[in-house]
């Protein structure tokens, strides 16, 4: 059994670093397909840097060399372990995105988090009661997910920030400098989490086990709570592995609006600027977070439901 | 196609059944119909609705909502309430073609994993997971970098960023199909596996797909808004409700209506298309409880 | 402990009081006057329309019918989980002198579980699956504060040992999907006693159980009520009631029809519905009889009317019946009908003329039809062996098809074996060496429990599944098996056509009833247009639908009419063999009995040879020719229909006979 | 005498800021905080926030102006230019130049010592320019300033000797920018590799030590006590008064307004135009602002393609824009209207041309009849043989500032009002450049900051197109320009440079080879107790006088 279970692990890490490589090809690929001359746009519009200086750029960073020869030198950096300097700023791509990484993970967790309780709280509290109730949860949740994760930021923002000095304007220095980005992202999050949470809800205390244990003289909110979330939480968890993916797009939003460092500034400034070791740092780092959330979900997925095991093992 | 000869009695009992349809069709639904036929007109001939959305008028900049300017108008001058109608163009323009890519891509994608063997389809589903890695974000920049940043650029950058979920819904859906009993009896019937193909797979596996796609929508939209205010979004010369939204954010205290208008426009642009699109779901997999 | 009198039905000693039954002496419950509906005031159905009854502690009461009769809702009311849209009125409803009706839902709460328990249907789905056996059962000692915390563990262990579960220690710590059907029906007893409730509401209890599991599941529900508490036992299935059951009461269309023992009940029924019930089981008839007496087959009824809701359905409704309702009438000593035509035991009763028959391949068997009938015919010692009933009797006759040679073998299946690899890696033989031979215009009934590896076999005759060892020979011809190409086989497809016991998964959800059916008759050649749609609305015409259903989406129809149009598209190819698997299991009795009837008239009608398989020894008895038994992927006896079921040779087919209440 | 202009001289590049805007001190502007207030206290700490961060701290490499902001509080330089454009003496006690312009010999104070406790010395002044000029340095800027510079020579321990291969009269401009700053040789020898990450290892001799630094977030500049050596001029001597000067980087315009309404910073920079008057209204802020001077922001017609070749053409786009209504509702009456391509208080600037060409829709369409642009088509637009009068005016979204996307919206509605199409394709960075160097656009908009008059030649002398690192964007070609710039570049007296700057100034107008459009300023808001805020030549602000009134 075991060696069944190791050789299934084993599997999805070799799919896992098959993925980041992948990942890192096309991205490789398709920034050099970005036409313009790279050392000028690397100084942007604005530089006055000789014909000289620019030179030497080239050479320097091998721009001259074949595209392939370029790839390669790049993958053996990697492997090794170095991700090269950045063009732009002159330091090391690991210092940059390492210094930036931790507030937009911790973004990112707290908006997660939030947005989990927001739309438990809003499911458990709705599912198999009244139509009345369903219809008004799931209204706000269809509002929250339709509205853009920046523009609910600028409202918190003038609202919370500006008119009532509540909470701190900008900057990610304390926890309280937190609570309203993560509050921005996590609404539209909590929308599309609250609809399935709920349907897996309902779905779950339709079955006959529900009404045993009603049967037992469990009141309906124990039943929710104890049976029907644990049935629900396999396809949650399924989405909001899929949620982390793009949750990076509102999060370079929301740390524009609140002035909060991060990677977001870093990945719009790498591309526009063809910042290539740059890109391709945030490139691995995303193919990291992919397959590390989408193997957290398998295992958590498992541990939930334990008739998943066998499937989990033979995939 | 099926002759049925017209007869009244059959035609009487299929006119009930749509009637009876109709009746139970829930309010949200026909509302949201209503805003989106009013959008469609909109998009089709703004000028019924509004006036010239670029005709200035600094005098009567940052006026806030009056009976003259339904929406106030911007620091130019311009009828907030003209910018929104013409707005409404580009940006459901924007909203469907990006989704039109998005499926057009994940059909494409989900059909050949779905019909290849085993080693196919773990190729392309392994291809899907690469483009799935990458946020997004990166995806539509890296696009819009290569492609530049004009309204069909910005639309293909959305559309191939959210490939991958429809190529993996569209792949389950064709797996989950080919497997099931009415195939096996079509099997029975001893049809060509094209005319099995056609007949029962490809209508089943896409019907949830047009689901998908108006939530695909709304997600498009929103991406689009918030690529315009991160300053790479489209410049067309009329004005996008993201752009629009981009351009308020220096006004929120002063001017909140510049910003609202649009901000609203967008939001009820992809309510009205997700409850329509969740009421499709309802009837579809009420007719086929699967 | 009650003993069984070899005719099934136990008989009891006096109800012993339940042992602190001293504390609340009046543990009745009473229910009278009951109503029930559903919807509000616009669209009102009514599910349960005056239902009275009373239960005695120690004492059980079996509500049976069909679905949609209302005793589910009934036995659900009674718990309070009638649904939070339904409307409740009785005059009584009250146990233990506690009125039901008033209850606050914090005393609800105390009741359900406390005082009255619910043992559902299915326990793999009726036990939570993410939770393990202890969870559910301390759930219920918890809520209720039975034991303290401390000794929850050790009264768990006891619970699962009194149900008759072995080694409780380990089975606790497992998930219902790690236990058998039998051990997981009596984990979810446990689950419902855990608090000791007084009155036990058993909603098809042993419906999802192979036949020899449910005896042992009945026999535990026996014990409890002998052990003082009171029983409601719900069932469609009259074998499972007759065993169980102190009294019967019999329910249509939210209505008490009949009440009595069950040896009124059942031996000597008055009410015309209960005397149709009666006849629809298979195995109370000589095999080849006709078996549906009812007329209509329409489902969308108006029941709501003010005369007897079975008028429409009724041989012998006259205006009287239609305008009237009759009341519950003294017909004997506790033995109550409600109908203006009491039906009199013995009455001849007008069946429709059987389908010719070919009788079993020996002549001796013709012959001997009409003892066998008296002989055989026994449910579980209802029908005393003395008085055999009188049925016009069942002629034999010629199959009508010329040109199918009888003596060709139409099907030959030699040496099939098929392994699947279970989740934990181990292998698991399917099927494993199974040999048989069909003539045309045969039935072979392949009978045997869940996981004996008749619908493996099944789908390899239909080559939809590929089979690890022997072959598949049909019309003389390589049919699958040893790399036999889905393109060789094709030309012949039309040949082979099969019925599933779920028609709808096998009907493509965008179609309508007509494109179903003309997809098949496309097949058989029959060109586009009038021609082709004439003879869709004629293959519906045999097996009794209107062609008002052509527009019809298979959804909006009832189970048994979906099964006809499977039937209608399974013959539209005029195919030689006919695989039907499990084609009534879930369908109600006087249902099946039509289904089965029209069968019977398309195989006469159309020569078709029959792979009939199912788990309902009756069914099989009353179709087949000749008998397959298998257990765990093996043939353990074959033989012609009379011989195997009369004489098994082997004891597993015996102890299969003796749980399905047929007597050898 | 005249200058003998080499091909391969490299044209002195002036700096495109970003924001950056110098100013001289002549006619209004230059608005000092508080004046009226009692003696400066020392001590408290200020937040200063600005909505640019740097995206490399290296003096010698970044071309940011916002990095010379933030780095002149940590780096001294030889000279001290006033606000009127004087030099006073700062680490360099005194200098002479050579009669040919072509060396420079500067006296250095003494008792001057880097943070990190290395002397100040003429061997530090030869190792930071020989850093600026390393090949691997790749400095994007400080190079340009240092010109034709061919090496320093150090005398004696106070005596140095910085030498140029041809006469440069710009240098003592250029060496009063934080860019040629100096590094102690310390970091210089160890850390050259980490200058460009900012943090404590740029040890500089200013008034503050960089104490740390948050990317994306922060940086955090504490007093440096053994500061004794501020320059001639400036408001007091000593160490500076505020113990920690916090630069926070808060690009959202309407968080920044918030921050300081909000009291969560002390200084707002680049206050938006919209927000000037509810500042002002506010009586606990004042608000600061220093008109740029340089090259204003206009928009400059390619002269050599399609039918801006027609001078009518291009003053009919001169005249068909209503240039003081569109800058007063796009900017709120902040920024002023230009009316010469250098802002008003750059020296040599021209007064004579305001009002020499105003608004007039009527000459502009008489003027587009003349050029022969008669017939109209079905969207409004003028035609001529069949062809729309349509411009190509290129955008790039990621470096709008401004509001110079809506400035444009209003230009594009005046000029259609004349029946003339512009057409505003957007493009990312890459293509722009190229679209710059290959001059592949009739319109394209420009605005640099230098308090140098110099500007002219880099923008309209036929040999500083942008391929060869100028700014010569309408490809402008007379010969007297040429001849004009050339002469002002080469000479320090002031008549010759009025003259020649001022015709050449009413020659690009009249030959409509420029349209100006408006003078950014530079505003900042500043809570009320910020004291002695000012501002230098390129309006950046200066925090070493600066003092927070304890009330």
């Amino acid at each position: 059994m075991i060696v069944r279970l190791l050789s299934g692990v084993a599997k999805r890490l070799l799919a896992a670093v098959v993925v980041m490589v992948g990942a890192a090809t096309l991205a490789f690929g398709a920034l050099h397909l970005i036409p313009g001359d790279q050392v000028s746009i690397l100084l942007g519009p604005n530089s006055a840097a000789s014909p000289e200086v620019r030179a030497q750029i080239r050479s320097d960073y091998g721009f001259d060399r074949p595209l392939v020869v370029q790839y390669a030198q790049y993958l053996s950096n990697v492997v090794r372990g170095r991700l090269g300097e950045s063009y732009q700023q002159n330091q090391p791509v690991s210092a940059l995105i390492g210094g930036q990484v931790w507030p937009t993970l911790q973004l990112a967790a707290a908006a997660l988090g939030l947005a989990l309780v927001i739309a438990a709280v809003s499911a458990v509290a709705t599912a198999g009661r009244r139509p009345a109730w369903r219809s008004l949860a799931s209204a706000w949740e269809l509002v929250a997910v339709s509205t853009p994760a920046f523009w609910t930021g600028l409202l918190l923002l003038t609202a919370f920030s500006f008119q009532l000095h509540v909470f701190p304007v900008a900057g990610a220095q304390d926890l309280r400098s937190l609570v309203l980005p993560a509050l921005a992202l996590a609404l539209s999050l909590a929308g599309v989490l609250g609809q399935v949470l709920r349907e897996g809800l309902e779905t779950a205390l339709r079955q006959p086990f529900a009404t045993t244990a009603r049967a037992r003289g469990l009141s309906q909110l124990a039943v929710t709570t104890r049976h029907a979330f644990r049935h629900a939480a396999v396809p949650l968890l399924t989405l909001a592995g899929w949620l982390t993916g793009t949750l990076v797009g509102g999060v370079v939003a929301v740390e524009t609006v609140f002035g909060r460092p991060g990677i977001g500034a870093l990945i719009l400034l790498a591309v526009s600027t063809k910042d290539m070791p740059v890109v391709m740092g945030i490139v691995l780092l995303c193919g990291l977070i992919f397959v590390v959330t989408s193997l957290l979900v398998d295992l958590l997925a498992v541990v939930v439901d334990p008739r998943l095991r066998a499937e989990a093992v033979a995939v | 196609m099926r002759t049925v000869d017209a007869s009244p009695r059959v035609l009487a009992v299929r006119a009930a059944g749509a009637r009876r349809r109709l009746a139970d069709v829930p309010v949200p639904v026909l509302v949201a119909a209503v805003v989106l036929a009013v959008a469609v007109v909109v998009v089709l001939a703004p000028g019924l609705v509004a006036g010239s959305p670029t005709r200035t008028d600094p005098v009567q900049a940052l006026r806030g909502p009056s009976w003259k300017h339904l929406f106030g108008t911007d620091q130019l001058g311009r009828d907030t309430f003209s910018r929104v109608a013409y707005g409404a163009r580009p940006s459901l323009l924007l909203g469907c073609g990006a989704t039109a890519v998005s499926v057009a891509g994940g059909v494409l994608l989900g059909l050949a994993a779905g019909f290849s063997g085993r080693v196919g389809d773990q190729v392309l589903m392994r291809v899907t997971d690469m483009v799935l890695a990458l946020p997004p974000l990166l995806v539509a920049l890296v696009v819009i970098a290569v492609l530049g940043s004009g309204t069909v650029n910005v639309l293909v950058a959305i559309g191939v960023a959210f490939v991958p979920p429809y190529a993996r819904m569209v792949r389950a859906e064709v797996m989950l199909v080919r497997r099931s009993g009415y195939v096996e009896a079509a099997v029975g019937l001893g049809l060509r596996r094209r005319v099995l193909v056609v007949r029962h797979v490809l209508p089943n596996a896409l019907g949830p797909l047009l689901v998908l796609a108006t939530v695909g929508f709304g997600t498009s939209l929103i991406y689009a808004s918030s690529l315009s205010f991160l300053g790479l979004g489209t410049r067309p010369p009329a004005p996008e409700w993201g752009a629009m939204l981009s351009e308020s954010r220096d006004f929120l205290s002063s001017a909140w209506w510049i910003g609202l208008f649009p901000g609203l426009a967008v939001t009820t642009a992809v309510v009205a298309i997700n409850v329509v699109g969740r009421h499709l779901q309802a009837t579809f997999t009420g007719r086929t409880r699967r | 402990m009650t003993t069984t009198e070899d005719d099934g039905r136990r008989t009891r000693p006096a109800p012993r009081p339940h042992p602190d039954a001293g504390a609340d002496q009046d543990q009745r419950l009473v229910v009278d006057g009951l109503e029930v509906s559903f919807g509000q005031r616009g669209r009102q159905v009514h599910a349960v329309r005056g239902v009275s009854f009373t239960i005695d502690p120690g004492r059980t009461l079996a509500l049976v019918g069909e679905s949609g009769s209302g005793k589910s809702v009934t036995a659900r009311t009674i718990i309070g989980l009638a649904g939070d849209r339904a409307n409740v009125t009785a005059r009584d409803l009250s146990f233990g002198g506690q009125d039901l009706t008033a209850l606050s839902p914090a005393q609800w709460r105390a009741v359900r579980g406390g005082r009255i328990a619910l043992i559902l249907q299915d326990a793999l789905v009726s036990l939570d699956p993410l939770r393990t056996v202890r969870a559910e059962i301390a759930e219920t000692l918890r809520t209720h504060r039975t034991v303290p915390r401390a000794q929850i563990d050790e009264r768990v262990h006891s619970l699962l040992a009194e149900v008759g579960i072995p080694d409780p220690h380990r089975r606790a710590r497992q998930r219902p999907h790690e236990l058998s059907g039998g051990l997981r029906q009596r984990a979810l007893i446990a689950s419902a006693i855990a608090a000791g409730p007084r009155l036990l509401i058993a909603d098809e209890p042993t419906t999802a159980l192979d036949v020899t599991v449910q005896v042992q599941v009945l026999d535990l529900l026996g014990r409890l009520t002998d052990a003082g508490s009171s029983l409601l036992l719900i069932s469609h299935d009259l074998a499972v009631v007759a065993r169980l059951a102190d009294e019967i009461a019999v329910m249509y269309a939210g209505l008490i029809v009949e009440r009595g023992t069950p040896g009124q009940v059942l031996d000597e029924p008055h009410h015309p519905y209960t005397r149709a019930l009666i006849d629809a089981v298979p195995s109370l008839h000589a095999r080849g009889t006709r078996l549906s007496t009812t007329a209509a087959t329409g489902s969308d009824l108006d029941l709501a009317g003010p005369g007897c809701p079975y008028a429409a359905r009724c041989r012998l409704a006259d205006d009287r019946c239609r305008t009237l309702r009759p009341a519950l009438a003294e017909a004997g000593p506790g033995h109550q009908v409600a109908c203006w035509h009491p039906v009199s035991a013995d009455a001849p009763l007008v069946l429709l003329p059987p389908a010719p028959r070919r009788p079993a391949g020996s002549d001796v068997i013709a012959a001997g039809e009409a003892a066998a009938i008296s002989e055989a015919v026994a449910v579980s010692g209802t029908v005393r062996g003395d008085s055999p009933r009188a049925l016009a009797g069942p002629g034999p006759a010629e199959p009508a098809r010329a040109g199918r040679d009888e003596s060709d073998v139409l099907l030959r299946v030699d040496g099939l074996g098929k392994r699947f690899r279970a989740p934990d890696g181990t292998w698991h033989e399917a099927a494993r060496d199974v040999t048989f031979a069909l003539p045309a215009g045969r039935t072979l009934g392949l009978v045997g429990e869940s996981g004996s590896g008749k619908t493996t076999t099944a789908r390899m005759v239909l080559g939809a599944l590929e089979p690890d060892e022997g072959t598949v020979w049909f019309a003389g011809q390589r049919w699958n098996g040893q790399g036999v190409a889905e393109k060789s086989r094709r030309p012949h497809r039309r040949r082979v056509q099969a019925v599933y016991q779920d028609p709808l998964g096998s009907f493509d959800p965008r179609f309508t009833v007509e494109r179903l059916v003309a997809e098949a008759v496309a097949v058989a050649g029959v060109p586009r247009g009038p021609a082709r749609r004439a003879r869709v609305v004629d293959l519906l015409d045999t097996v009794g639908l209107s062609a008002r259903l052509l527009d019809r989406r298979p959804l909006e129809l009832s189970g048994g009419q979906r099964q006809r149009v499977a039937l209608a598209r399974a013959i539209a190819p005029e195919p030689d063999l006919l695989v039907c698997d499990e084609p009534v299991s879930a369908l109600d009795v006087s249902i099946q009995a039509q289904i089965l009837d029209l069968l019977a008239d398309l195989q006469a009608g159309f020569g078709l040879a029959v792979l009939f398989i199912s788990h309902d020894l009756g069914v099989i008895r009353h179709v087949s020719d000749r008998v397959l038994v298998m257990k765990d992927g093996r043939t353990v006896e074959a033989g012609e229909a009379e011989q195997v079921l009369t004489a098994p040779a082997h004891d597993y087919t015996r102890t299969l006979l003796a749980s399905a209440g047929i007597r050898p | 005498m005249r200058f003998t202009r080499t091909r391969h001289r490299l044209l002195l590049l002036v700096v495109v800021a970003l924001t950056a805007f110098a100013a001289c001190g002549s006619s209004g502007g230059g608005s000092t905080a508080g004046q009226a207030s009692g003696r400066p206290v020392s001590g408290g700490s200020l937040t200063f926030a600005t909505d640019t961060e740097p995206i490399n701290f290296d003096i010698h490499v970044s071309p940011q102006d916002v990095t010379a902001l933030i780095q002149r509080n940590v780096f001294d330089s030889l000279v001290y230019q006033d606000s009127k454009g004087a030099f006073h003496p700062w680490l360099a006690e005194s200098w002479e130049t050579a009669p040919d312009l072509r060396s420079y010999t500067f006296h250095l104070r003494t008792g001057v010592r880097f943070s990190d406790g290395t002397a100040f010395d003429a061997e530090a002044v030869k190792l930071n320019f020989e850093h600026v000029v390393a090949k691997t340095t790749k400095s994007q800027f400080a190079a340009s300033l240092l010109g034709p510079y061919t090496g320093t020579e150090v005398i004696d321990p106070t005596t140095v000797k910085v030498s140029f291969s041809q006469p440069f009269a710009p240098f003592l401009q250029a060496a009063s920018t934080a860019y040629l700053g100096f590094y102690s040789p310390k970091a210089l020898a160890e850390n050259a590799g980490k200058l460009s990450a900012g943090g404590p290892v740029d040890v500089g001799t200013g008034p503050f030590l960089f104490s740390s630094y948050t990317k994306g977030q922060s940086v955090v500049l504490t007093r440096n006590p053994a500061y004794a050596w501020a320059p001639k001029g400036a408001g007091h001597s000593g160490p500076a008064y505020l113990d920690r000067l916090t630069i926070r980087f808060l690009r959202e315009n309407s968080v920044r307004v918030g921050a300081l309404n909000s009291g969560q910073i002390d200084v707002a920079g680049s206050l938006p135009p919209a927000n000037v008057k509810a500042v002002e209204a506010n009586r606990s802020l004042q608000v600061l602002r220093r008109d740029a001077s340089g090259g204003n922001y206009n928009i400059y017609p390619n002269t050599t393609r399609g039918p801006l070749t027609d001078e009518r053409v291009r003053k009919a786009l001169q005249q068909g824009i209503n240039i003081d209504q569109n800058v007063r509702t796009v900017y709120f009456g902040q920024y002023k209207r230009a009316w010469s391509p250098v802002g008003a208080l750059t020296p040599s600037y021209n007064p004579a041309l305001v009002g020499t060409w105003p608004y007039d829709a009527a000459k502009a369409n008489r003027l587009l009849d003349e050029a022969g642009w008669t017939g109209r088509d079905a969207g409004g637009y003028r035609t001529k043989d069949g062809k729309r009068l349509s411009l190509r005016w290129p955008i790039v979204p990621s470096l709008v500032r401004e509001q110079r996307d809506i400035l444009g919206q209003a230009i594009q509605e005046d000029l259609h009002k004349i029946g003339v199409e512009i057409v505003r394709p957007s493009l990312d960075a890459g293509t722009y450049i190229d679209a710059i160097y290959s001059g592949d656009y009739d319109l394209l908009d420009l605005s640099w900051a230098r308090f140098e008059p110099d500007v002219l030649r880099l923008a309209f002398h036929s040999k500083s197109t942008a391929a060869n690192g100028g700014q010569n964007a309408s490809y402008f070609n007379d010969p007297d320009v040429d001849r004009w710039t050339v002469t002002g570049e080469g000479t320090f007296d002031t008549s010759v440079r009025n003259d020649v700057y001022a015709k050449t100034q009413q020659r690009v107008i009249e030959r409509a080879a420029v349209i100006p459009v408006y003078t950014p300023s530079y505003i900042v808001g500043a809570a009320s107790y910020v004291r002695d805020l000012t501002f230098d030549t390129n309006a950046w602000p200066r925090f070493y006088d600066v003092w927070r009134d304890k009330k």
